[in-house]
């Protein structure tokens, strides 16, 4: 039975009042909460102020490059299937710099959980714009505001049938750890994206901002709708839906592999007498 | 005996089938086969060929002329009519070129219709071929119609049948109106084994314990892929195509991180997507090896063609410093047990381990009578299970005499194995401070080089042991350097310096090849590139400066005559 | 007044019978009808079967490297607006290698056209999966077949809100001359998804095959209305829609950068003058 | 006067504003400045510090002493106490820092209280402390109040009274108080202008008819995106930030196709992702400046910290060979003329040209009276318009006497531009065959090559010009070893070779610094990384081996009295 003093890690580097400080503590609740000790889940992060979340708990940690969490996530999980393998990223470093391997992720149906802290803004490198950002707002390398259409990981998670997508906001800890814990419980490759205000760069999207205008979606709605999901994904403005958008039931990845059903593949020994075999039939 | 065929045609003609059965034929014969493929980028047309050399004495080179040109369309007939040897022969079939060629070293086999008649289809027109071509040289179709036999045993009796007649009928065809054949096949011998570079590298790779294996298909190394998955029952290694190159080399850390062998495999332009993650594996001390099959560059270049371009890139990818294997093999038997040595230098070392190649040895076939497995080396460095579990503390990254941290399995033990691409301290975790980067670096580069360089094979040495000619390369051009240092050496006092293991550049202490360099009146660096890559690595390492350089960048290999050429010229002289 | 003649380019390396015939002819004969002369267009092309296309025909062509032609188009729009941009990528190279530009050239709505040979394969590499492979097709390199879900570049167009999203089939000339036409003349990024089967490789997804289900949209079909848009762009199988799925009005980042408003990047001369107004800055 | 401040505090407490406020106070002063920064990868906390050094000779370094510390936290007192010179003092605020110290050497100002008694709110703190240390410094507040009123113009006059009020305060307060404080500055002079090399690199960018640029956020390079975006309007550079660093090379490849300028910039691992860009715009010769800030590696490293440790992957990164230019500035007016220089070479030549470069020089600043803008280079080789129209026939890729083919923009003619990134014949279109490989291989480098290595200057020679002792090194560490010379050349015959156009590597025909090197006693490389990659640049390319080295590697730059302590211990022999 872990205790939250077990998940007790470094100092957080982040600035006070970040929303990464209320992502932290509930992501730690809800581990506890779920009976998993440390060393039974490997987190993938990228570089960026959420990369950094790993080293503020306890868990095995491959803290890799910006933008490539979910390569180093799905290689873990191909090999060992029976651990617990979650990504942390930031919206910069998984919609930009990793927007790829997030469409072929979503794809492959891979059994790994992506928590996105996103603060609609790039935090480490000083405030430039995220594919999250809002269009028109100004930065000191966006003169003219934002050009881009606001990126929708949401209804990018419906149109790619990604197996769960949900939403929810560092400011709603109990939502957050609700949201948090089906992910990790959900079979399949699950998208949570984390509204995380940045009091230092984001002066848009405050905490005030957020709490104005999240909603929880309510019980009745059914999650397996992809065209009412879809609907609900479009949701933006002075009210946006948090909860789980969509969700399916597709194979994940791991059990269609027929090599690995038996046992993981970090399990399997080498049989050294093939490559006997093998090169015979090159005579 | 020393025959050489080339089959030539447009791309989709089979050329590929008739030269691969031909070549096992030669093979199980027993004879010494080595074979090497020129095609386009592109499926359908154009002009490709395949040539293949046989002979009762080690053969490791194309030569310039051939014996036998099995023409399919007429472009191969007029590209390489002038390299027919005298006494050499053309065979084609007049109807399907809509040609006929009177000259007396045309022999018009008609391939498709012998094919409708004896096999009842025209698809066999290919297997009329390969008849054919053995009724030239006199063989019997013994060895031929087992392969047959292993070709199609999935296709049934029936076709099995339908295609020994058609060879058959090219065989008898051939033997009746041939009468300007006079080839004469050595006796038979034992069956040697024949494999291409890729296939090795991928067989070499199983040997080593490989698990993983992720890219993203790129001309020359696809190979590697293609062959793990034909396997993937037997062998178990688990292949993944990745949506990129990026997601390919992490891919093969996490698996790498997660506990097991992986490796992953790509060309020049697919690996310059790598090199982020190259610099990955470094920072956090992931094993991993990486196949980088050259080709002509820059960018897309020469995509089916060969060239040692990418080995001054392979040198010094990535950002930072750290240490790194690069292995050259320069034969298939090479690149099998270079492979083996990498997964396990990488292990140990936890660095990232390469096997350079190009087109040229990734798709030649050669003979061999066996791979010593006793050579395999198979240890597991990684801290697993039990092992793991019975420590008091552990530390991913503790600073240890050697500068090798114990390498943990996430989930083995209650340990957490923690690293990041940041610098880190012992335990993983982000630091910002002079003295842990010190030591880091100290660690991780400067106390492990000069173990590894422990490890590295020097060059090696064939011919005149004291040799006033060194004729030096590294890599692919190993087979034709080899068999033009054969020619010359009756006339002159010359040797050979072949380097596989360049990275860490080895030292002097086990064979001090400076001193044979230095002793020589004249030394010739000999390049498959424009730049002389290899010599200014030799002169950055030793000092040394080659007399004399022979380069070539055109896309294609050194052929044995046009070599032999170019060091006469270069020789001459002394 | 251009002629067909105009557009003749050099002998097409592909097989006989390959798909990429027919989209060769529709695209010269869009190009004659559209005005357009060579000299009016650039081409940005990528690595593959497809990536050979402007070799075939004449016009200014910048061949680049396997799944990068988005970015190099959009350099060149923002350069130059007064050309006509088009991209021309194979499945592989822009949903594969290149699928972060495409996420983001959507965002951006930069103005140009990207048609993609859909073949549903590798082709030039010979045969592997692509990410519009059908799941369960086996090829030398998907032993088990493949085991991603098929990628639906439709339904990700309309959940990114590409302001233009199409789709054709190389054996229907005179609807894909029609697709072409309006792709070229949408004022915004336009995806046209076009297939085209791969005679040697795709088995599967063979002339025939398409022939069989592709029917043309219904004229009352609002592509205006995105989440009909959605249900459209989810049908596959039996009977699958080919025309213009989705189009909105948003405006073009062109036209969202003061500084070319008035003139192209290119014509802008430089005022050597201003260098030193720089520097005096910094005393 | 050689005097150096420090403020030291957490991120986000005012150290820059502070920094910067007084380097432009000494600067408009007419003395010379120096300032270096060392901050965490954070955006609050942890320990920062930004370091000044003034005098009226002229300063190019940063000292192991330091004469006033501005401690906004206490870890800055225990970090740096002991840096201090004796006269040194400590300036602080004990209700802030919640502890007073006693010991003479400490000057307590209640930055907080007197920013809210006379500016009225605490924000104005650091404006009381920029006025505390000119006080303690015995200088007016003239200067200081202009730049205020620069600073807060948009603001309104409320808040630039309220600001000087708050210098005012601090400055009056300091001068009662340090009875300790002995300072003397010499007389003020015309004021000479401050820059950092970032900026130098974007305004030089700029100066060369740049109008494109595409980049991904990364130090230390971020600051050229920053500085072009705030000059919008005024320089019409595009700016775009692309999604990933291989769109930004891309996008600006296809800006320079479509017929402007264009640059990129980035740090070791974007420009990772940038390696096959680089490629293509070698193969479809398609002129590209790329500015990379080197930070210490591998992978993330010590995101804000510097190291030269990416030299030799900018030298041979990407598959495939093809010329490259390489300047590596080493101060900002060399950043400003080099990085003019490169796009003039660019587009000359038609190949990438990087300005090498590291957070140390990026984020550094350095007086100058001027940059003599009579040295700008501007010339369009872009074949536009009528002239472009004017021609019979065109050929993007032309075989040339000189190998340059003409560079079209397309649109601008009838004539089509075409590009490919195989391997193409003269018009663009692919090919597959040996000739025409071989012909554009010598177009595109070997004929290039020596023509672009006439364009490159010589190394710098400082000092003795018939030295015994010859210290070497390239880029950033030019400041640091000029004032070590300085200091050394009285006892020695020294000088010191500074190498800021590595390639092509110069030439000695200019001037033989062979000769230099090979007629020294001893030769000492200095290089802040840990394997000596320039040493190794030199050896393959001059085949000089260093008799000394002297490395760095824990992310800092070197300090003046560090580097002549080290340079003593190695010539000590002598
Ligand atoms: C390849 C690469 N490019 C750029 C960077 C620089 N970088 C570090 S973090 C970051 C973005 C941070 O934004 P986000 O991912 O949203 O994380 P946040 O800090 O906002 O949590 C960037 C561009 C990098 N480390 N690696
Ligand atoms: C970076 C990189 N990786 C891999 C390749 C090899 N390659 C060339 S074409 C191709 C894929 C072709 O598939 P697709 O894009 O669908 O085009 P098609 O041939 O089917 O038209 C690949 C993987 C390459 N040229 N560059
Ligand atoms: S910069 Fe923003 S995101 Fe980063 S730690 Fe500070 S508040 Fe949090
Ligand atoms: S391989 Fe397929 S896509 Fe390529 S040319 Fe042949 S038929 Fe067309
Ligand atoms: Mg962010
Ligand atoms: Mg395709």
């Amino acid at each position: 039975m872990p205790k939250l003093e077990d998940y007790r890690g470094q100092i957080p580097a982040w600035c006070p009042g970040c929303g990464n400080f209320g992502i932290l503590k509930t992501f730690k609740e809800a581990l506890v909460e779920l009976e998993i000790e440390p060393y039974q889940i490997i987190i993938v992060s990228g570089i960026g102020q959420a990369g950094k979340l790993p080293h503020y708990l306890k868990c095995n940690t491959f803290n890799g490059l910006h933008g490539r969490t979910l390569p180093v996530a799905t290689g873990i999980r191909l090999t060992n299937h029976e651990m617990l393998v979650i990504a942390v990223a930031g919206d910069g470093d998984c919609y930009g710099e990793g927007g790829n391997h997030l469409l072929h992720a979503m794809r492959r149906n891979i059994n790994v959980k992506l928590f996105v802290h996103d603060n609609q803004i790039y935090g480490l490198t000083k405030g430039q714009a995220s594919p999250t950002s809002m269009e028109g707002m100004v930065t000191k390398n966006q003169p003219f505001g934002v050009l881009s259409e606001q990126l929708n990981p949401v209804a990018l998670g419906v149109a790619l049938d990604c197996s769960f997508v949900a939403r929810s906001f560092s400011g709603d800890g109990e939502h957050l750890k609700e949201m948090m814990k089906q992910a990790i419980k959900h079979k399949g490759f699950a998208l949570l994206d984390i509204f995380q205000p940045c009091v230092v760069f984001n002066k848009v999207n405050t905490h005030e901002w957020y709490k104005q205008r999240v909603y929880h979606i309510e019980p009745e709605y059914n999650p397996e709708d992809r065209i009412e999901a879809f609907k609900r994904a479009l949701e933006w403005g002075d009210r946006i839906p948090i909860g789980v958008i969509y969700r399916n039931n597709r194979p994940i990845m791991e059990e269609r592999i027929p090599i690995i059903k038996d046992s993981p593949l970090l399990r399997q020994p080498l049989d050294a007498s093939k490559t006997e075999t093998a090169l015979r039939e090159f005579y | 005996m020393d025959y050489s065929i080339k089959i030539g045609g447009e791309a989709g003609q089979g050329i590929q089938t008739i030269g691969d059965t031909l070549s096992k034929v030669f093979s199980r014969a027993g004879y010494h086969v080595f074979t090497h493929q020129d095609y386009e980028s592109r499926i359908r047309g154009g002009h490709n060929f395949y040539q293949i050399r046989f002979s009762d004495k080690p053969v490791s080179s194309s030569r310039e002329k051939i014996d036998i040109l099995v023409a399919l369309d007429k472009a191969s007939i007029h590209l390489h009519e002038r390299e027919i040897t005298d006494g050499g022969q053309i065979v084609y079939d007049s109807t399907t070129l809509r040609q006929k060629y009177e000259r007396s070293e045309f022999l018009d086999v008609p391939f498709m219709d012998l094919a409708k008649e004896s096999g009842g289809s025209k698809i066999m027109a290919n297997t009329v071929a390969v008849g054919s071509v053995l009724g030239m040289l006199g063989m019997n179709l013994e060895i031929l119609s087992n392969i047959l036999k292993d070709t199609f045993k999935k296709k049934g009796e029936e076709v099995i049948r339908a295609n020994e007649n058609a060879a058959q009928a090219g065989h008898d065809y051939a033997i009746k109106q041939c009468l300007k054949c006079s080839f004469s096949v050595a006796p038979k011998g034992p069956p040697r084994m024949l494999i291409s570079g890729v296939e090795a590298i991928a067989v070499g790779a199983y040997s080593a314990g490989c698990k993983f294996y992720s890219a993203y298909p790129m001309t020359p190394s696809t190979g590697i892929m293609i062959y793990l998955n034909s396997k993937i029952r037997e062998f178990g290694v688990l292949v993944e195509q990745a949506e990129d190159e990026i997601a390919a080399i992490n891919m093969a850390l996490g698996a790498s991180f997660a506990g097991v062998r992986a490796m992953t495999g790509t060309s020049g332009g697919g690996f310059a997507l790598m090199v982020e993650g190259l610099s990955l594996a470094a920072m956090t001390e992931t094993p991993i090896v990486i196949a980088l099959g050259q080709r002509p560059g820059p960018a897309t270049g020469f995509p089916t063609r060969t060239e040692q371009g990418e080995l001054l890139f392979a040198l010094h990818a990535a950002h930072g410093e750290f240490p790194r294997i690069v292995f050259t093999p320069g034969t298939p038997e090479q690149a099998f047990f270079l492979t083996n040595k990498a997964f396990d230098l990488a292990e140990k070392y936890q660095v990232p381990a390469f096997i350079l190649f190009d087109q040229y040895l990734a798709d030649s076939e050669w003979t061999f009578e066996e791979f010593n497995l006793e050579k395999i080396r198979y240890q597991d460095y990684r801290l697993r299970g039990e092992a793991f579990r019975s420590l008091q503390e552990y530390k991913r990254h503790a600073f240890t005499e050697n500068g090798i941290s114990p390498l943990g399995v996430p989930g083995d033990a209650k340990h957490l194995v923690v690293t990041d691409s940041d610098e880190h301290d012992e335990e993983g975790h982000i630091v910002e401070d002079a003295e842990t980067r010190v030591r880091m670096v100290e660690k991780r580069l400067l106390k492990k080089l000069p173990l590894i360089r422990e490890e590295i094979e020097p060059p090696f040495l064939y011919g005149n042991s004291d040799p006033e000619i060194v004729i030096t390369g590294f890599g692919s051009t190993f087979g034709v350097l080899k068999e033009a240092v054969d020619h010359l050496s009756g006339k002159r006092e010359i040797a050979f310096l072949h380097f596989t293991e360049i990275s860490p550049f080895p030292l002097t202490e086990k064979f001090d090849y400076i001193k044979i360099l230095k002793g020589a009146k004249i030394t010739i660096c000999v390049e498959n590139n424009a730049t002389g890559q290899f010599a200014r690595m030799v002169r950055s390492e030793t000092g040394h400066l080659f007399d004399e350089h022979i380069r070539k960048n055109d896309g294609r290999p050194f052929l044995l005559e046009e070599l032999i050429g170019e060091l006469d010229a270069k020789v001459g002289r002394l």
